[in-house]
């Protein structure tokens, strides 16, 4: 048991602090579910891509600085405990390039990479449709075999990001003669601007387009743009969306500064009684999902792979998420109500999160019958 | 003793009911979020005549009040067709104005419909300044008839309130004015909106998760939907007698309580409402949303958590608070 | 909407209030769940008896004053804030006594009830079997035709009071062979003292025998002794444990009076600020359960049946008591550890509220199926 | 940063387990509740003699300490065997008696299992007084040697903890004495020990839900039984990374936020074991009893909710507590 950090780490996290104390906008950007703000923001990824902070854990020559696991999570410390603006790239960097890794080629890569790290391209994700939230593998968009490569038909809704993104990555459905729904499944890369895309903003709670419908009328993808096997799109999804639940969706860097600007409310407030204890809790919670995930990453680092726990992770940050807002807007009393504020606007996000990439329910029930053993039921 | 509406209150709930309905206000809503408030007003009118506001209004005044009970009935429907607008605060400008001579200048305008009212919450926001033209700003000098502050009304997380300022000063239209009693009449009126958007949410819900499929099944099948469903209803359905009960008494701590419970079972129901219906439920362009946010929104309104669990641990909420011997326990 | 109660009603209270204040024992009984203190309680029961006092809603003729629903109620809300003895006779009077009301013979009530309403025969419930829990349907135990009455045997579980009761009643399987489980079951009474009976006294957590076991080895009882038709008992039973569920089993009362009590606690331990809330949402609770209750009552006095809205007061009573329980265990701090205060004994108590007379599993897919309408899922 | 136990760690804890495992706890504790210590005595021993007490104390008294992860480590297998005892006490007691002369004259038998311990809680009880001969009394004139009170000892919820009462005054071995340190590590032990206590639940009622079978399923496939689990597990798997995190740092706002969330934990789970198991779960009878009835009796043992939570609000949770600035919330 040892949670000191190497020495070359601690002098990581002193550059990256320094960098972070000399560029952090001193006012936030405006909304990154804003036109506005999301220029701000994909300006933002270029300045943190100039001096090689904003993918550090790649390897260099695609713009990282090959931080191992443990320094990405001191990374992350410091970056949300610097109250820098929120990652307009998180969906490439944190679902697509991952995947990449595993089952891109070495083309893909060169290709992809460099500018999703410096914001040039920013990618939305595009898996749910209408009749498939929860249970993905009712996917109906079709990829259709053609010249070269596949043309997309079909609906994909819930894209975060789309509104003003550049490009999209998700499953389709490649054979539809399959026995089973899992099978037959295609991942790929399209350009949102591309011929027969229509992109339809959404506005989420309070009314930023945070995702849009995407209608795909005969859309060409070349092959070159095929991640993995044609057919073999399930599985390697399923490899992505465990990162997503596990140790990548939300560092603990993000609670940890959360919870003492909830604590720093708190006391601007005058410490009142009645959220006493909720801000302890928060303190609380942020510092063992801290802990959590340390362990799970001494790990990985051991050579396990993180498998049904990243369950447990997920509704374990997303119920503090959520505890924490709340009590932040309890704190604010009527001013609680306006949306314009950054709690405001944390709050509206948070609500999100035990809903996407699995609702907890689902996740529950992979904890209670693969962690525990328990009969699987009807859901 | 006989805690139940009659059958005149149960068809007042009716007909104000079916004329809401009738109205599609969620069309009506989304222009008044937009600023525009001729629909608004116009709903307004109908809910006037149909003697919702007169129900705070004393007869000589051109109301038919004070009526609580019916009130609380009617703010139920309010709420459960999400109707926008300062309606809690016109409730609380008829009591605020409630003596001569302001009576006579102020109510008859108000009970018809006319002239709708709000009240700048001290410190706060005068909800919908922008949209009346009798903004009541309670002070510690006295009650001021104000103008609201030029300039872009604030955003609520809830998109139907409009958030503005009332300028300070004005003219001052009382020395002294009931502003205790108003409070019990607004929270009263709040409390009944927030059991009626909270009815609005669960019955929407219910809906959803009998059509919705996932899975193969309807999702309303999975036991973790079905309980957090029970919950709502049980929330709700305890929630209901409180209000009515404080409606009867009309006692601040039983108002209070009334106000907490109904808000924090409004709020809990939203919170299942969103998670059940997933990431539609998330989306300001379907319906759901506007029942959502003004779950949340009223829930800081007019008296948080705190300040209505205050009130019933200083006051009791049984007339006959029977204090049992302490050596006994 | 009137929450006033009738001059008589009124003075009704003012008798009831009198009465208690005169007798209601000083200093508290041993507990219930003890010999001595039974043997208390029971002579208790009879000092209420003697009175009038200890069946106030039944007939005159069996020891009652005819008492309303509502004036029962102001009865209970006088009886718990005197600080009055638990209810020995609970058993007998909550569920025996309404099932005989509704489907005995005059004969039996003119036999089973007087001594029930003195304490002199206290009953003891014989409901579940070591594999019918909330599944009662599965009910094994045998009641075997013979000349003049029936042969009882089988094995009963959970038979509160039996330890030192006198009699119980519960349902035995006279057809074996019917469809459905529910078909074939018998309603009757028996003596825990006659040939064949055993009865092995069970401690719940605190060691108290709350509860017995119960094994039958050829137990006769007579005809007279069954209630309503031989294999139409589960129907009774369940219109006896409707009433359970609803507004018999918990009076508002007993709530009022511990959450006055609570607040009392909270005070004389100097108001700490971290019970504040829950001090006052059981406040609040009470006085909601209430004016439920009061709701409810005004409807059963226009005709309507209680249905399985009692579902959702089941679930409520039982977790504000346990909720208000556990807020005083908190505000007792290390001294809430020990066994022998009155806050203990109500905490032990409470834990099974959200298990017995049917779980709040149960009750909840009750509200969701027969009250919201949703689709009756596998449990 | 490496924050796993390593193979050593691990092993130690499965030659516990495997050796409380055959001592057959049940019966141990029930006959220490009773009043009869003999087999707890011998128990007790065969713990010293794996070295569990001596992670306490320093090598030159006898002991291989102060190792606080491997502490740690033992204690979470104490509580998963519902071990009874005054264990945190003893572990407090050394600490107490850490510095010479004291540790001389005492330590040596503390840490053989020769003489357990028990330390009074200021103003409250000493755990299994009557047990022991070694009751220290920290008060503010210094550390005394105390008897305990003739008279039976209260009952406790958990039938298996003792309270007896030490008697004002005895020998004064020490004018100053290392009280907060003590307190320190006896919540990081009793921490442990409800983490193990949690765990064995969870384990017991998954055991219980999988076999026991109504409506012609096994329970354990009903999705509220199944969710009910799952927050259990997730609750506790949550604490021990806390419970290790405080071990590891020793400071007292952390190690009070792994007692109050492992202590929170396992009474939740202790919730869910009693529930699921329906009556059965409410027996004395029945062995889950054994740690339904600890998992209550830790949460407000040397340090009730409320206390740690002050620590953590005080002393904050990080060395490196960065504060935000405010202007940009």
């Amino acid at each position: 048991m040892d949670l000191t950090h190497s020495p070359a780490d601690e002098e990581f996290r002193g550059q990256a602090r320094a960098w972070l104390d000399a560029h952090v906008p001193r006012t936030p950007l405006p909304s990154l579910e804003t036109e506005e703000g999301f220029a701000a923001h994909r300006a933002w990824e270029a300045e943190l891509a100039a001096d090689r902070w904003s993918v550090v854990s790649w390897p260099e020559r695609y713009g990282g600085r090959d931080a191992g696991l443990l320094r990405w999570l001191v990374f992350e410390e410091e970056y949300w405990a610097a109250g820098a603006p929120g990652r307009v790239g998180q969906n490439g960097i944190g679902l697509l390039a991952p995947t990449l890794f595993a089952y891109g080629t070495e083309e893909q890569r060169a290709r992809v990479l460099p500018p999703m790290a410096t914001g040039e391209v920013v990618w939305a994700q595009a898996w749910s449709e209408p009749e498939a939230g929860s249970d993905l593998a009712a996917l109906g968009s079709r990829a259709v075999r053609t010249d070269g490569g596949w043309r997309l038909r079909g609906h994909k809704t819930w894209s975060s990001r789309a509104a003003f993104a550049d490009r999209a990555f998700g499953l389709f459905r490649s054979d539809p003669e399959t026995e089973r729904p899992h099978q037959g499944l295609t991942y790929l890369m399209f350009d949102l601007r591309a011929p027969g895309v229509t992109v339809r903003p959404i506005g989420r709670l309070d009314g930023r387009p945070a995702f849009a419908e995407l209608f795909l009328d005969d859309v060409f993808v070349p092959d070159e743009d095929v991640i993995g096997e044609p057919g073999q799109g399930w599985r390697i999804a399923m490899s992505t969306t465990a990162d997503e639940r596990g140790l990548t969706l939300r560092s603990p860097g993000r609670f940890l500064a959360s919870a003492a600007r909830l604590r720093h409310l708190w006391r601007a407030q005058g410490s009142p009684g009645h959220a006493r204890d909720r801000v302890a809790d928060a303190l609380i919670a942020a510092r063992a999902y801290q802990l959590f995930t340390y362990a799970a990453a001494s790990r990985v680092l051991d050579g396990a792979r993180l498998g049904p726990e990243s369950s447990m992770n997920k509704v374990f940050w997303s119920e503090l998420d959520l505890a924490l807002h709340e009590t932040a807007l309890d704190l604010l009393g009527a001013e609680g109500e306006r949306a314009d504020g950054a709690w405001a606007e944390g709050y509206v996000f948070s609500l999100a999160g035990p809903i996407y990439a699995g609702t907890n329910e689902i996740q529950r029930d992979i904890v209670a019958e693969r962690l525990l053993g328990l009969p699987k039921g009807r859901r | 003793m006989r805690f139940l509406l009659d059958s005149g209150q149960r068809a007042f709930a009716d007909a104000l009911h079916a004329m809401l309905t009738a109205a599609d206000t969620p069309a009506v809503i989304r222009s008044w979020s937009r600023g525009d408030h001729a629909r608004g007003r116009a709903l307004w009118s109908r809910i006037a005549e149909a003697g919702v506001f007169g129900l705070a209004v004393p007869e000589e005044y051109g109301g038919a009040g004070p009526h609580p009970v019916e009130l609380a009935v009617a703010f139920v429907e309010l709420g459960r067709h999400a109707v926008p607008g300062p309606l809690a605060e016109t409730v609380g400008a008829a009591v605020l104005l409630g003596d001569p001579p302001l009576a006579e200048r102020f109510l008859p305008a108000l009970a018809s419909g006319e002239r709708p009212a709000t009240v700048a919450a001290p410190g706060g926001y005068a909800l919908d300044g922008d949209a009346v033209s009798l903004c009541l700003s309670p002070a510690p000098e006295g009650l001021y008839l104000s103008t609201v502050t030029p300039g872009p009304v604030r955003r609520s997380l809830d998109p139907a309130r409009r958030l503005a300022r009332s300028a300070p000063g004005g003219e001052l239209l009382a020395r002294e004015a009931p502003y205790d009693r108003a409070l019990t009449w607004i929270r009263l009126a709040t409390a009944a909106q927030a059991l009626g958007v909270g009815l609005a949410l669960l019955d929407r819900t219910v809906t959803h998760v009998r059509r919705r499929t996932q899975f193969g099944v309807p999702i309303g099948s999975f036991q973790a939907v079905k309980h957090r469903l029970a919950d709502a209803k049980t929330a709700l359905e305890f929630a209901r007698p409180l209000l009515f009960g404080a409606a009867t008494t009309l006692r601040p701590a039983e108002v209070a309580a009334a106000k907490l419970t109904a808000c924090e079972a409004a709020y809990r129901t939203a919170r299942t409402a969103l998670h059940l219906h997933g990431a539609i439920g998330y989306t300001a362009e379907y319906d759901l949303s506007l029942w959502l946010t003004k779950a949340r929104a009223l829930r800081s309104a007019w008296g948080a958590p705190e300040e209505c669990r205050d009130l019933v641990l200083t006051d009791g909420l049984q007339e006959t608070d029977g204090q049992p011997e302490a050596d006994a326990w």
